[in-house]
């Protein structure tokens, strides 16, 4: 398959496997070791790789993928770049009938993918709610903050989840509605003052925080430490930093790890099989169980900055 | 006379001169500013530097003060040549200029106003504040004016904010203390005294250059006087020695006509009719100006002339009362854009700040006050822009490269000119002039007042303001004076005399009759 | 007629005899105009089969189309000597308002439509508040910027709104000729911009209000009016922008195209070294917007690691502006 | 002859005489201040229980500590009439470095003392660009901004350094008297710089070239250096300023405390509307600052969404410099 590079490749009939790869993160650890990771397994199994890197300047990213697109290619692979972004992507891949395969890419089964590999935002919630759940002694009457960064689809997916189950658990959620984080930049710093403010309009009326990413959930730990206040706060991402908190034993309580290279793993046999004999996946959609972080299963724990 | 093409005259030569510039050339862009300048000047003299607009008087004081590094040429303090990188290597070397139509920062007060930069009194990188104050208020005594020190500049009249300049430059120990044009926005009080202190540092030894197109003033005030002439020095000669008339001639190149014009015949149709004007400034004015006819406003700086000119030109908003013109009655504060339309048309005072905007070429400039002139439906036609210009630059002489230089690029005089042509331009009924002739040099200036008969002639009714009284009589029909926003008297020009035109000017409304 | 002449005057019977500079000659002596040549040149040396390549350079205009819309926004309110740190908020908004009025079954004209309204009246919000109100046009625009970013959160619920119609879509994805549309889209709006600036008497109004108000005023313009009409226009391109962005984008986000403030005050600013006014004008934007497009592009070809092409971005954007001020310099 | 007073000057014999407004009546004459009264009346209305407690007013001030040091810098290079975009960005840059070099094992002391040198060397470039080469401050310091936030990713390889020493968190979580020592610090700098803006004949400098270059060359001062030197000390100063927010956060990224240059430039603008002169002043940057920071806590407190708090700061901050330009529009 393919439209044809050209001048790609001098031999005749055996042309490399064409891949597109891209994603919109790459100043973010994770995105940095995906692009590297990516690169290297392209290099063992020979692959013509064309890396798009983004920067969450879709602007600049989408005209350019779309021009590989335009050359000729067997294969796209997308990390971590939300299908709501890439709408114009997909159209010109589906154009082109090169599929592509994603991870980390929307949160909902969507026709735009071969394959859509995520994490389990349920499962996620689940857990970590769970461990605010045994850490305060059950969670009825209890008030929790629950902060979010809507942009993010994953985070605000997990958000909303989160907020349902403490209710339905019979908490109460601080401020009414789930607090929003404007800008990842400074969202360690926004969480911060949030929880600052409330614990000073609400002295003691804050058991715990829920937090849907690690950045932002260290600043509530450090605003609940700060104030002297006995709230837990749970992250996800398994961050080095966050790790070292949960260690620490403060107010960090917990953290989820992603297992991003087996995902990719996975999701590269998917492209392997699709090589060999065109077979697309049978689910577009699939989302993949998590680990909780807590203070016994830290130590063992790579980092989601240090895979690289 | 003595005429040395590029050459002191030996006589200069006889002392070691306190500051000698000597062959100086400077080009900009193709302009040949300066042409083989040269200047001498010794201790204890005031030195006037006579020219016409654009001789390069202004370029030769820059050069003199380090801003400018001349093409070529040498200078030479006290028999030492030197060669001044900056300002303040200038300063330290004695050499002091207060600049043209340069004075203040509106954001800082007066008494950091006058001891700027290394003026300013400090110990160990800390202003004293006490002493800083004292010595400005020294200053500002010295040349008798009371301005409060902390008033920001910005709130200070014209008048005070060159006096404030002034105190500057004497805040500096100068040995030769260059002055360019600083009497152009000062009224006969300070010029007084300003000439005194002026005459007191000559007597301790101080070398003044003394910049003016005021050319009676020179003849009170100086000692020697060098004219220049298109970028080159003509003549350095003793003051003693010349004559008015011949010193014209010099500057200009040819023999100078008349100063002011035969006075026209006024018509009795009624161009502008202004009654019971009061604004901020203005209380109760009313008077009639008919078709051809000049009528001269006096009064005392701040007398409220400028603000009624701006009333009348829409330009500020008043209180009460009403302005037709030919009869038909304008609306209450028209704005700018009405009253043009209407056909009056003004050249306001400042020059730089309201007249011209001075990183736009010529032709630009004329374009903005007629813009729908050159369009059609919205369009503009540069074949249209280009004749108005054209037309305005050949009738006023605008002495410039092209119509696309810009008008930073010109001599004041010239830069007044295009704010006249870009008025002119609109054809007005009523031309209100504010200080017209202000910095510009006698030929010029006798230009622009055949300028203006010969528009009094065409029918347009002028009206100008001045704080010369030999300008005002000169060049009216009628004069008017106003004292505290009052019109304090009328006279014809017949019966006009500056003693009392100066009565009016203190509101000592006491003899005449015909008020309006 | 005065009959005095002034001596040593050339005679300037016709001032239309002056040699006029071309646009050429114009462009060529400008060191911004250099930097873009430098630029190019490096960038077809290092990588000749690919630089210069049509899907290469089609690449490259399609990436800074949008951003050619919204620095020619941004230029007509510095050419009245202002700046709006609004432009890319209110492009976000727009987009943000079409999309999601879309989505709600609003038919595709109305939602532009609509979100082009909205654009308008922020710059008139903007224009109110700077010519009648007398605020500084940066704190006025800086205010307008935190309140439209809201705004468009709120009008996005935060997230990317996407499915949004083909037909929609196809404004901004489509290709005439092989050219995606926006490109097309882009030219039009320079062009009318560059009519309106240069041969209208609005252009002249706005560039004599940015030459110096007072003197404006005086002249009988309308600077206030003109002010105001500036930021409008500015609002309303802007918001054109937006909606492009969304329909190329497929999708609309509240803080979609934010990097458009800044590169598009430095594109303006660029393209102000390379006329002798020093003043804004929509050519020597367009060269800023080049340099930005082609050097973006240019490093992405090498491959060149992502920080250290920021860290390179803002040294050219340096060497270009630092370039063409020794070459004025030397006059 | 024409003999002529001062024009519609009060007869002042005495100079000295003149009734000279005191800090207290200028601050209460302007309307920003008014504002932030209005803010914390409001605010106190609302919640009288928690607004003015001792733990939040202490939060308030903790919350600003670090902008207020940001915006001192501003103040400096606008009070030369310039701005500087990359205020922020140095600070995080500097952050960084002092994370960076403490973690791998340099002593604190010395990896503070890099991190200023750091913040100083840029403020050095940016003075060096803009005194020396003639560009324009807002070219200069948005490509420093850009290849600064480059470095910065570098530095930090793009993730955020934690796990800093203990006494160097300290310095930006610690407490003297129950106040945290940020607290202290910014007090120490914005006193400096007040003192030094104020007193010192480099203030009187920096003071004259923002109010007019040419004059103030004219008069024989250094405006380049001056330039340069209101440059560097604002590198430095925002050094400090990141330095302490890395301590404060326990860590450092590439992109930590961004929002405080839009922040920085309003409050500073906010500030210039209090005195007559229009002219930056640190006085009055600490009021824009307060503004700030009571309207963030004060918002936060009662709850508003985070939206709905970008739309209503946009607001207020119209809402407070229209009132100020209303006041001073009396006169
Ligand atoms: N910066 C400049 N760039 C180009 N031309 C200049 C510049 N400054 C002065 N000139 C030109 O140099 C000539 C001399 O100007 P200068 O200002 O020295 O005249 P002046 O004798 O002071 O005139 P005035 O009496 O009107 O002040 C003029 O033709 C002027 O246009
Ligand atoms: N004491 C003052 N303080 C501030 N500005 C002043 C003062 N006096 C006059 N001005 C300004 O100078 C301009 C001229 O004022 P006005 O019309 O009263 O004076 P005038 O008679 O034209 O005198 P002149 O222009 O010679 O000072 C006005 O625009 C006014 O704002
Ligand atoms: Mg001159
Ligand atoms: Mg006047």
């Amino acid at each position: 398959s393919g439209s044809g590079g050209e001048g790609s490749g001098s031999g005749d009939g055996d042309e490399p496997f064409k891949v597109i790869a891209f994603t919109s993160g790459n100043q973010t650890p994770i995105g940095a070791w995906w692009v590297k990771a990516v690169e290297a397994k392209a290099d063992e199994l020979g692959w013509d790789l064309t890396m798009i890197q983004g920067d969450f300047d879709f602007q600049k990213m989408n005209p350019a993928v779309e021009s590989a697109i335009g050359q000729g290619a067997d294969v796209i692979l997308d990390g971590y770049t939300d299908v709501a972004s890439i709408g114009s992507i997909v159209t010109a891949a589906k154009d082109a009938g090169i599929p592509i395969f994603a991870m980390d890419s929307g949160t909902e089964p969507t026709d735009a993918f071969a394959i859509n590999i995520t994490t389990d935002q349920q499962g996620i919630v689940d857990s970590t709610v769970g461990a605010l759940d045994e850490s305060l002694g059950g969670l009825e009457d209890k008030t929790i903050m629950v902060i979010g960064h809507d942009p993010h689809p994953g985070i605000r997916m997990r958000s909303g989840l989160a907020e349902e189950a403490l209710v339905e658990a019979g908490a109460t959620i601080a401020g009414g509605e789930i607090q929003k984080v404007a800008s990842p930049a400074t969202g360690r710093t926004e969480a911060l003052a949030m929880v600052a403010d409330f614990l000073t309009a609400n002295p003691g009326g804050l058991d715990g925080v829920w937090v849907g990413w690690d950045d932002a959930a260290l600043g509530a730990a450090q605003a609940i430490t700060e104030a002297g206040a006995t709230g837990k706060v749970t992250g996800v991402d398994a961050t080095s930093e966050a790790i070292a908190g949960i260690q620490a034993e403060g107010a960090f309580l917990v953290t989820v790890e992603q297992p991003w290279p087996s995902i990719l793993d996975s999701l590269i046999e998917h492209i392997l099989a699709y090589q060999e004999d065109g077979t697309i996946p049978e689910k577009s959609f699939e989302a993949v169980g998590t680990t909780l972080v807590n203070v016994d299963n830290a130590a063992d724990i790579t980092p989601s900055d240090k895979l690289g | 006379m003595t005429v040395l093409n590029g050459q002191v005259e030996p006589a200069a030569l006889d002392r070691t001169p306190a500051l000698e510039a000597r062959d100086i050339v400077k080009r900009f862009d193709g302009v040949h500013a300066l042409e083989n300048a040269c200047l001498s000047v010794r201790e204890g003299e005031i030195h006037a530097l006579l020219g016409e607009n654009g001789a390069g008087k202004s370029t030769l004081i820059k050069v003199l003060t380090g801003i400018y590094s001349p093409d070529s040429g040498i200078m030479y303090r006290a028999g030492e040549e030197v060669e001044f990188a900056n300002v303040r290597v200038a300063n330290r070397a004695g050499v002091v200029a207060l600049y043209q139509e340069l004075s203040v920062i509106p954001s800082i007060s007066v008494a950091e106003n006058i001891l700027l930069g290394e003026q300013t009194p400090s110990r160990g990188g800390m202003v004293q504040g006490k002493k800083l104050r004292r010595r400005a208020r020294e200053l500002l005594e010295s040349i008798h004016q009371r301005v409060p020190l902390g008033m920001l500049a910005a709130d200070l009249s014209p008048v005070q904010q060159t006096m404030v300049a002034f105190a500057r430059a004497l805040a500096t120990d100068a040995r030769i203390l260059i002055l360019d044009e600083p009497t152009a926005s000062l009224t006969d009080t300070e010029i007084k005294e300003l000439f005194a202190v002026l005459r007191s540092l000559r007597d301790r030894g101080v070398a003044i250059v003394y910049v003016s197109h005021r050319l009676e003033e020179v003849f009170e005030l100086c000692d020697r006087l060098t004219i220049m002439r298109n970028g080159q020095t003509i003549v350095t000669k003793d003051v003693a020695d010349s004559h008015i008339d011949e010193v014209i001639s010099t500057m200009v190149g040819r023999s100078p006509g008349e100063l002011y014009p035969d006075r026209g015949t006024a018509t009795t149709a009624v161009a502008l009719s202004v009654k019971n004007l009061d604004g901020r400034r203005v209380k109760n004015v009313s008077f009639d100006v008919h078709r051809g006819e000049v009528l001269g406003i006096g009064g005392l700086a701040g007398s409220g002339r400028s603000e009624l000119l701006r009333i009348l030109s829409g330009a500020q908003k008043h209180a009460a009362g009403e302005i037709s013109v030919a009869g038909v009655p304008l609306p209450h504060s028209p704005g700018v854009g009405r009253a043009l339309n209407a056909g009056i048309a003004l050249v306001p005072e400042e020059r730089r700040s309201q007249g011209v905007i001075l990183g736009a070429s010529i032709q630009d400039n004329i374009a903005v006050a007629n813009i729908s002139a050159v369009s059609t439906l919205g369009l503009v036609s540069g074949a249209r822009i280009a004749d108005i210009t054209g037309r305005g630059m050949k009738d006023l002489q605008i002495k410039a490269r092209s119509s696309r230089q810009h008008v930073s690029e010109l001599s004041g005089g010239n830069q007044q000119k295009v704010v006249l042509a870009k008025m002119l331009a609109r054809k007005p009924k009523v031309l209100l002039m504010d200080e017209p002739t202000r910095g510009i040099d006698v030929g010029t200036k006798a230009e622009i007042y055949r300028l203006i008969r010969q528009l009094a002639a065409g029918g347009t009714a002028v009206i100008t303001v001045s704080s010369e009284l030999p300008e005002l009589i000169g060049m009216s029909d009628r004069i008017v004076i106003m004292h505290e926003g009052q019109i304090s008297g009328e006279v014809t020009a017949d019966e006009a005399d500056e003693e009392v035109l100066l009565a009016y000017c203190y509101g000592k409304a006491d003899s005449h009759d015909n008020f309006s | 007629m005065i009959t005095s002449r002034n001596p040593g005057l050339e005679d300037l019977t016709d001032t239309r005899a002056i040699p006029r500079r071309s646009v050429g000659q114009t462009l060529l002596a400008s060191g911004t105009v250099l930097a873009l040549f430098v630029l190019v040149l490096f960038f077809f040396a290092m990588r000749p089969d690919v630089f210069l390549s049509f899907t290469n350079v089609r690449n490259i205009l399609y990436q800074v189309a949008i951003l050619a819309i919204i620095a020619g926004a941004q230029t007509i309110v510095m050419v009245v000597g202002d700046f709006d740190l609004s432009v890319a908020a209110t492009s976000a908004l727009a987009g943000a308002v079409a999309a999601s009025l879309m989505l709600s079954g609003v038919p595709i004209s109305i939602a532009i439509l609509a979100a082009l309204i909205v654009g308008l009246l922020i710059g008139l919000a903007n224009g109110l508040l700077i010519a009648y109100l007398n605020l500084s046009a940066f704190v006025a625009t800086l205010a307008t910027l935190t309140s439209v970013t809201g705004l468009a959160f709120l009008v996005t619920e935060g997230t990317t709104l996407f499915n949004l119609p083909t037909e929609f879509n196809n404004l901004g994805q489509g290709r005439f000729l092989q050219i995606p549309l926006p490109v097309f889209i882009a030219i039009g709006i320079s062009l009318i911009l560059w009519f309106v600036l240069r041969f209208t008497t609005l252009g002249r109004r706005w560039y004599a209000t940015g030459g110096n108000v007072e003197v404006s005023r005086l002249s009988g313009i309308n600077v206030q009016r003109a002010r105001l009409l500036a930021f409008t226009v500015a609002g309303l391109v802007s918001a054109i922008g937006g909606v492009l962005l969304a329909a190329r984008l497929g999708s609309a986000s509240a803080v979609q195209g934010e990097d458009n403030l800044l590169f598009s005050v430095a594109a303006v600013f660029l393209g102000m070294t390379i006329v002798r006014s020093g003043a804004a004008n929509l050519v020597g934007t367009m060269v800023g917007v080049a340099i930005i497009g082609v050097m973006s592009n240019g490093l992405n070809i090498l491959g060149v690691n992502a920080y250290v092409q920021q860290v390179v971005t803002g040294l050219i954007i340096i060497a270009a502006v630092t370039l063409s001020s020794f070459k004025s310099r030397g006059r």
